[in-house]
């Protein structure tokens, strides 16, 4: 039985997450194995909302099978598929099955997924889903009316510390704060001075919560630009795309590898933050070799 | 009602015998509102004018018809038309010979017939247009303190005209020194004599902040320090000059200990000629280098300040002085002279193809380049280095045009590069640009550009009125819904929003200010904007006329400044081109509203041509441009409605074209027979 | 202020110019002219845009021509000079010649019969360019049989409107004027002069003014020769300009050379073109984003062609002095034009005599003062264009309208005195 | 101002395809002003459907008219003549004012010819963007007069997402400007940035009741 992640966040110095991508369609046995091979190697597992607006099996379901299997489920919750009411509805029910961690994101505009025609939600923003979990955790729907049997939820959210211009975020982030969250896991970071920057930010606001940076290993130049293009709040530096580019033929997904770990080491040793949120789109299966090379195994 | 149409044939002394004129006759008499038809063989001539003025008297003839080209004769016809008692513009005419009779081979009396019919559908529309005295201020601001603008200014007063003299420095005379060393020519006297003249204002230290209206009656507020100057001018004249800029960056790379330093080993022109001047400089420089003509290749300027600065520093000092150029700027009055006399008295002109590179070393600088001429590098060392100026355009040149809402050139100098704008007119009527403001021009251009501001100036002013065609286009206040769209395309500035009788505000467009191109016609989409002679019924009338006869008929839309003018020239050349095309006379390219294209393909044309003015060459600045756009829109409507292969054309010429012209209509006859097949 | 007359000699664009600005200030405009037409050289010119404008101002000659032949406010007198004046203050009395013109712009609706029914050939009556003004024909006694004692009288005889008439004698009249405008032009150098150069003995050595001409008139440049399409054209700078005998620039040339040469590569830019010269004149509004378009597509050569050789094979040889390479180079070309500069009128010794005005060392007319470049030594006479010095077209409109300037000025304030004097009495 | 489209000619074929006489009707107000509905569009639709039938080789007559405002059952009244000739109505109106039409005659189809798209202003000559999104509870007081609710893609109402591109570009469109970017610095251009760092809890979504309702308080 693994340890709720509330008490790791309080104890554990380093401590590290990954994430579990839903596939479309029913078939789950491929997120068994990936929650099979990582439960007992990370302190959680995040499970993501319709990434990127892409219709898929529903994160709620994955968290299930994660503890079933005795991992550590961190359940995301976009604003963009559900209004208030859906949303309420699906934190308790999740909270009824000991899915006890949930992460408040505003989620991708509907324009960069699979359902472009659909109608996007947005009833609430990812501050104000914060405040709601806090409200239901009170004991209270939105409205007021009594709970018969409360949630308690340990809430996380996200930041972008590479955005440009940085003012704004930090503006919504000081608001995420203070409405209250224990961990903020980060969009993926490629520069440790914004990193740095971002830190030290938060932690003038406030002391307590964890930050894990976000890490996403690329696998190779084309893909760098390409996410740079086209993938929300992701900026890779021009350096990074360079080093990708000499790596030779094949040995793409080895490099971004070495990159990530090579960045982990110097969070961890340099103590910039207290974790890392590693996200390995589509290639679950190799986080281990991250976690190997950075030493965190 | 119908008004009676009269309708004179001329045979042009019988030599047009590809049409059968007695048939013609028989024709025309039938149609609809025709009174009466004449036949002429001479009716441009004295006794033709006479018949006509007699015939349209006797007949009660109310509107007229004439077959001949308008471009020498419309105004002779209006004159018969005015004596006979009718307004001139009740005159629709036929240009069965230059555009019929010797365009084409073999019997044309069917389309001669056609285009007649064309002026008649017209002529039964038309409306009359009357003219009107409309007051204007004489009382015209000059922008600028330098000798350009005083002596404007004094030229000005000499014919009578006020002005006031708005300098935003504190003094008059700006690059008075300039003058003197480069021309010997002292301007304070000139300074007394306009600071002394009654009909000069002068003021100094103060600046334009607001203007409203438009020719004869700009309202401008003025700033002088804390007060504030409102005011009422006939004309604004611009004459804010120029400044220079040193052309060095990033060369020299002088590195930081080196000695030679800006503004003593390195200095502009104008800090020469103050050396120049200072006759308690203690060392004279020996060996002194000059450069111009790298950086910017499109200036004379500099090849005036060095010539003469050179020469000064030789007669001087005698100092040892190399000139690294690549090519002399010698197209101005006595230039050329001036370069030959340097030479002479031993100055060293050292032709280089790439930018001297240049650097500085114990209070030295050295240029090193490659002697075009030696065709070997060459090094020397000098005191002093007047290095490359640029020529730029006058601070707040910015500032001032988009005040004024006026255009600037690809240099960002004042007044656009329309070839019609020169010398010294503005898009907006009533507003000048004169001097180096609008451009690198030297002492004998800017003198010729005062005469002849002043020319335009008197002419507009001076009679303190100016006789106006009124409501010649014309903003229907009923239909307007204040979209504001023709006052943000009119290319002249001459609509503006106003309360006719304290109604709701509506575009109005002022007579003065406006040059009749149609542009805002074409462009309303409430269709409330009407341009006599001009307007959707006009065009359409013809169009159907058209129709009537033969199907697969081109409709040439040609612009009266170029493509309709090149047509008569084909026509004097009996430069053959295909029977089937229609010319439809507009006043501008941009006047072609995207639904009379459509109307033609309605009634059967096989296609379109929108003939216009080359770019840079639109008589209204931006109508060429305009029509290219709207062809390409209409071209995706027709698309759309799957009518394709035979897509509407635009072609640009000049009116001296008719090569082009013909070309063009070729051009356009093969694609419609390549579609036919 | 009663109406004042004032005489416009030249009706070149300058002349022009100066006639349209006084006459729609409502002076009365006596414009003389030498010629049977109206416009001098420019109105020969093509015109060299593409689908851009070159900015080269042919086609606001040919509208500014037309709108001054039709002016109410001017009196054209063609195939007129001056042949006597005499001044009084404040007023000209002109005497002018006028050769008849036989055929009367007034009747003659250029209708082309006269032309069919002459036998001479060349035609001696016809319409010399399609953009002619006054749009009516010419007869030239040189080619005409009764000039020559015979008695045709074909085309006076087929004249639909009598327009044709040849017992004519030269016609004097005077006119009083208070003011003198002389726009006489230029006489274009003639390229024969520079022997070595072969100005007519090539047939496929052209001049500038021949190339204008050409291109107005066919549309398209044909080799005079074989009538094929030239490939390889050379144009060759500063013949006649910046040098012994012509001690200026003639300020036109590096322009209509490059204008020309973008047009001819916008026909077809397959043909080479090579431009020779010392220094290039770039500057000026417009023009240069102009050079910036076509300094790659033509060949600049820094360079002074020496002489140039037909080859057997009919093409041209230019032997240069490349500057750049210090030595004589070689080069081919099937087609060669001269960029002919602009020189003084050869009569323009006699008219300043006639005057009393003076002409500078390069034979221009004199001004006063370099700060007044429309006056001259003789109050009440100025000078419009070319005459006082070389000049493009903008340039010539901006100086005529100038010169028209000046004397508005004059007039106002004689008038002025003139009330002043009254006021005394 | 209400902005409007022109419907793709294949549409409108689609839509006339029943019918050989048909009124092409335009609106005086705000489609005129956005150059979709006005007299001289009513005029270019008319003629260019002609010519696709024509094409088509199935000729259709037009008759044109055009109402100061469609959305006015006395406007619209003026044009019952001409709505009685015809087969159907061909309207380049606004929503409001097709329905208009439709209400008033109600035995003649009446179809479209636009898609009424936003509510918004003139940025420059020819092109049109969104200003006002009708919410009926305006937010502008707090966001230095630019509103989220429309120019942020997602209407969120407590700051960027974490989209934003570089240069502060919004997450869809890199050629626009995150609203929220643009916020902060109005406000702080104003030295009022406090207003943004304040919590707006969620939106009344139904401030206005839909069908939406106005009542003049003033008789």
């Amino acid at each position: 039985m693994a340890t709720p992640f509330r008490e790791i966040l309080k104890t554990k110095n380093f401590m590290v997450t990954t994430e579990v991508g839903p596939r479309k369609g029913s078939n789950v046995s491929k997120a068994i194995e990936h929650i099979e091979l990582l439960k007992d190697k990370v302190d959680g597992l995040n499970v993501t909302d319709n990434q990127s607006s892409v219709m898929r099996y529903p994160s709620l379901g994955i968290c299930l099978l994660i503890k079933e299997h005795g991992g550590e489920p961190i359940l995301q919750v976009t604003c963009r598929d559900r209004n208030r009411l859906a949303i309420q509805a699906d934190l308790l029910f999740a909270y009824s099955r000991g899915v006890n961690n949930v992460l408040c994101l505003t989620g991708d505009s509907i324009d960069v997924g699979d359902h472009k025609e659909a109608k996007q939600v947005f009833d609430l923003d990812s501050v104000q889903l914060i405040h709601l979990v806090h409200t239901l955790n009170s004991g209270k729907d939105m409205t007021g009316n009594e709970l018969d049997g409360g949630i308690d939820f340990c809430i996380g959210t996200t930041a972008t510390p590479s955005a440009d211009p940085l003012e704004p975020q930090l503006i919504k982030v000081e608001k995420k704060l203070k409405a209250g969250v224990s961990f903020i896991q980060t969009q993926a970071v490629y520069e440790l001075d914004e990193l740095k920057r971002f830190t030290e930010f938060v932690r003038n606001i406030d002391k307590k919560v964890k930050i894990l940076a976000g890490i996403v290993p690329v696998i190779g130049a084309k893909m760098a630009t390409y996410m740079n293009e086209n993938v929300p709040g992701i900026f890779i530096p021009q350096h990074l795309i360079d080093e990708l580019a000499q790596a030779p033929k094949g040995t793409g997904v080895a490099k971004g590898i070495e990159i990530s770990s090579r960045m982990i080491k110097q969070i961890k040793e340099e103590k910039i933050c207290d974790g890392v949120h590693i996200m390995f789109i589509g290639r679950e299966e190799r986080v281990p070799e991250i976690l190997e090379a950075a030493g965190l195994l | 009602m119908e008004s009676k149409i009269g309708v004179f044939l001329c045979n042009c002394g019988g030599v047009i015998n590809n049409i059968d004129f007695d048939a013609a006759v028989k024709k025309v008499t039938k149609f609809p509102g025709v009174t009466c038809v004449n036949l002429s063989s001479n009716l441009c001539l004295e006794e033709g004018r006479e018949k006509m003025i007699s015939c349209i008297r006797e007949e009660n003839i109310e509107r007229v018809v004439a077959t001949c080209s308008p471009e020498f004769n419309e105004h002779i016809f209006r004159e018969v038309l005015e004596k006979a008692g009718l307004n001139g513009h009740l005159l629709s005419m036929a240009n069965i010979r230059e555009q019929c009779s010797w365009a084409h081979d073999g019997n044309v009396t069917m389309k001669a017939v056609e285009l007649v019919k064309m002026a008649i559908n017209r002529v039964w529309l038309l409306q009359p247009i009357e003219k009107k005295e409309l007051p204007v201020s004489r009382e015209v601001l000059v922008v600028g303190g330098g000798f350009t603008a005083i002596s404007t200014a004094l030229q000005l007063s000499r014919v009578g005209l006020r002005t006031t003299l708005l300098e935003k420095e504190a003094v008059l005379g700006t690059r008075a020194e300039e003058l003197e060393s480069f021309y010997g020519f002292d301007t304070s006297a000139m300074i007394s004599s306009v600071e002394g003249d009654e009909n000069v204002e002068v003021l100094t230290s103060a600046e334009m902040t607001e203007v409203v209206g438009k020719i004869g009656d700009f309202s401008v507020r003025i700033r002088k320090g804390e007060e504030e100057i409102f005011r009422k001018y006939g004309a604004i004249i611009l004459a804010t000059g120029y400044q220079t800029e040193l052309a060095l960056a990033p060369e020299p790379r002088l590195r930081a200990e080196e000695e030679a330093i800006y503004g003593i080993n390195i200095v502009s022109q104008e800090q020469f000629c103050s050396m120049l001047r200072n006759s308690s400089l203690e060392t004279q420089p020996k060996t002194i280098g000059f450069m111009f003509d790298f950086s910017d290749g499109n200036s004379r300027f500099p090849t005036l300040a060095t010539l003469n600065n050179a020469l000064a520093a030789k007669k001087k000092w005698g100092s040892e002085i190399y000139v690294f150029y690549k090519s002399v700027k010698v197209d101005s009055e006595g230039m050329e002279k001036l370069y030959q006399e340097a030479r002479n008295c031993g100055v060293v002109f050292i032709k280089s193809d790439i930018t001297p590179r240049i650097t500085g070393e114990s209070g030295r600088v050295t240029i090193e380049a490659k002697d075009v001429f030696l065709g070997e590098d060459i090094m020397v060392a000098c005191d002093v280095l007047v290095a490359e100026e640029l020529y730029l355009p006058g601070e707040g040149t910015e500032k001032l045009s988009s005040l004024l809402n006026i255009r600037v050139d690809s240099r960002s100098f004042y007044q656009d590069e329309n070839v019609h704008l020169y010398p010294v007119t503005s898009e907006k009527k009533g507003i000048f640009l004169i001097g180096e403001c609008r451009g690198d021009l030297d002492l004998g251009r800017v003198l010729t550009d005062i005469s002849s501001v002043v020319m335009n100036v008197h002419g507009l002013l001076s009679l303190g009125q100016i006789q106006v065609e009124v409501e010649r286009v014309k903003a229907d206040p009923q239909k307007c819904v204040t979209c504001l769209t023709c006052i943000r395309v009119c290319p002249h500035g001459a609509i503006q929003l106003i309360r006719a009788d304290n109604s709701k505000e509506v575009a109005g467009i002022s007579d003065l200010a406006c040059d009749a191109c149609g542009i805002c016609a074409a462009i309303c989409p409430a269709r409330a904007i009407k341009f006599q002679g001009y307007r959707d019924e006009e065009i359409l009338a013809q169009i159907e006329a058209i129709g009537e006869s033969l199907n697969g008929h081109i409709v040439a839309f040609c612009c009266e400044h170029s493509a309709y003018p090149a047509a008569d020239l084909a026509g004097r050349l009996r430069l053959h081109y295909p029977e089937n095309l229609r010319i439809i006379r507009v006043p501008c390219a941009g006047q072609v509203d995207v639904f009379h294209i459509l109307k033609a393909f309605e009634h059967g044309a096989a296609t379109v041509l929108v003939l216009g003015c080359e770019d840079g060459a639109c008589h209204h600045i931006t109508g060429n441009t305009r029509a290219k756009e709207r062809v390409r829109y209409c071209n995706m409507l027709l698309k759309e409605a799957k009518v394709d292969g035979r897509p509407v054309a635009m072609y640009n010429l000049s009116p001296n074209a008719p090569h082009k012209f013909v070309r063009a209509v070729n051009e356009i006859t093969k694609i419609i027979e390549e579609y036919g097949r | 202020m009663e109406t004042k007359n004032v005489l416009v000699i030249g009706s070149g664009i300058s002349g022009v110019a100066s006639a349209l600005e006084l006459a729609n200030a409502g002076v009365n405009v006596y414009l003389i002219e030498k010629e049977a037409l109206v416009g001098g050289h420019s109105a020969s010119f093509c015109c060299k845009a593409t689908d851009i404008c070159s900015r080269c101002s042919a086609c606001v000659v040919f509208d500014k021509v037309k709108e001054a032949v039709i002016h109410p406010q001017i009196k054209l007198l063609t195939n007129s000079t001056i042949r006597g004046l005499s001044k009084k203050p404040g007023n000209f009395r002109v005497e002018i010649t006028q050769q008849p013109r036989y055929v009367d712009v007034e009747r003659c609706i250029a209708c082309g019969l006269c032309t069919e029914v002459c036998p001479t050939d060349p035609k001696a009556i016809y319409l010399p360019f399609a953009g002619a003004t006054p749009f009516s024909y010419i007869l030239d006694e040189g080619l005409c049989l009764r000039f020559t004692g015979e008695k045709c009288d074909l085309c006076r005889e087929n004249c639909p409107t009598r327009a044709v008439e040849f017992d004519l004698k030269p016609k004097r009249q005077e006119l009083n004027v208070s003011a003198i405008i002389v726009a006489t032009g230029f006489d274009v150098f003639d390229a024969k002069e520079k022997g070595s150069l072969g100005y007519g003995r090539y047939p496929n050595v052209l001049t500038g003014l021949d190339l204008e001409q050409i291109l107005g008139r066919e549309g398209y440049l044909r080799l005079p020769t074989n009538g094929n399409e030239p490939k390889n054209i050379a144009f060759i700078q500063c013949v006649g300009s910046r040098d012994e005998g012509h001690g200026y620039c003639s300020q036109v040339c590096c322009k209509y050379a490059m204008k020309l040469a973008g047009l001819i590569k916008y026909q077809n830019p397959d043909t080479q073109v090579t431009i020779f010269y010392i220094d290039l004149q770039t500057a000026g509004k417009g023009f240069a984003q102009f050079y910036e378009n076509y300094k790659e597509s033509i060949r600049f050569v820094r360079g002074v062609p020496v002489e140039i050789l037909q080859t057997s094979s009919g093409e041209l040889e230019v032997r240069f002095e490349d500057i750049t390479q210090g030595k004589v180079c070689r080069d081919t070309f099937d087609l060669v034009v001269l960029s002919v500069g602009i020189s003084p009128r050869n009569t323009s010794w006699d008219l300043a005599r006639l005057l009393g005005i003076n002409l500078t060392e390069d034979g221009f007319f004199d001004i006063r003062h370099p700060l007044s470049s429309n006056e001259t030594n003789v109050g009440g006479i100025f000078l419009a264009g070319t005459c006082q010095g070389p000049k493009d077209i903008p340039d010539s409109i901006a100086h005529g309208i100038a010169a028209a300037s000046k004397v508005i000025q004059v007039l106002a304030e004689s008038a002025i005195q003139g009330r002043g004097n009254q006021g005394r009495h | 101002m209400i902005i409007a489209e022109r419907k793709p000619m294949e549409e409108i074929k689609q839509l006339m395809s029943p019918y050989k006489k048909v009124l092409v009707a335009g609106c005086g107000t705000c489609v005129t002003v956005c150059w979709v509905g006005g007299e001289k569009e009513v005029a270019v639709l008319a003629s260019q459907i002609k010519l696709a039938r024509s094409a088509d080789g199935n000729e259709i007559t037009t008759l044109e008219a055009t109402v100061e405002r469609q959305c006015e059952k006395e406007m619209v009244t003026e044009i019952k003549d001409k709505v009685a000739e015809v087969e159907a109505v061909l309207s380049l109106a606004c929503g409001s004012g097709v329905q208009t039409m439709a209400e008033m005659f109600e035995d003649k189809p009446v179809f479209p010819a636009v898609n009424t798209t936003f509510i918004g202003m003139p940025e420059k000559e020819g092109l049109w963007v969104e200003m006002c999104g009708a919410c009926g509870d305006c937010f502008l007081d707090r966001t230095g007069g630019i509103c989220p609710i429309v120019r942020c893609a997602k209407g969120l109402l407590n700051g960027p997402c974490g989209g934003t591109r570089r240069g502060g570009k919004c997450e869809i469109d890199p050629e626009k400007d995150c609203a929220w970017v643009l916020i902060y610095r109005r406000l702080e251009k104003q030295g009022r940035l406090d207003l943004m760092r304040e919590y707006y809890s969620p939106k009344n979504f139904r401030a206005v009741k839909r069908p939406g309702k106005v009542q003049a308080v003033k008789a």
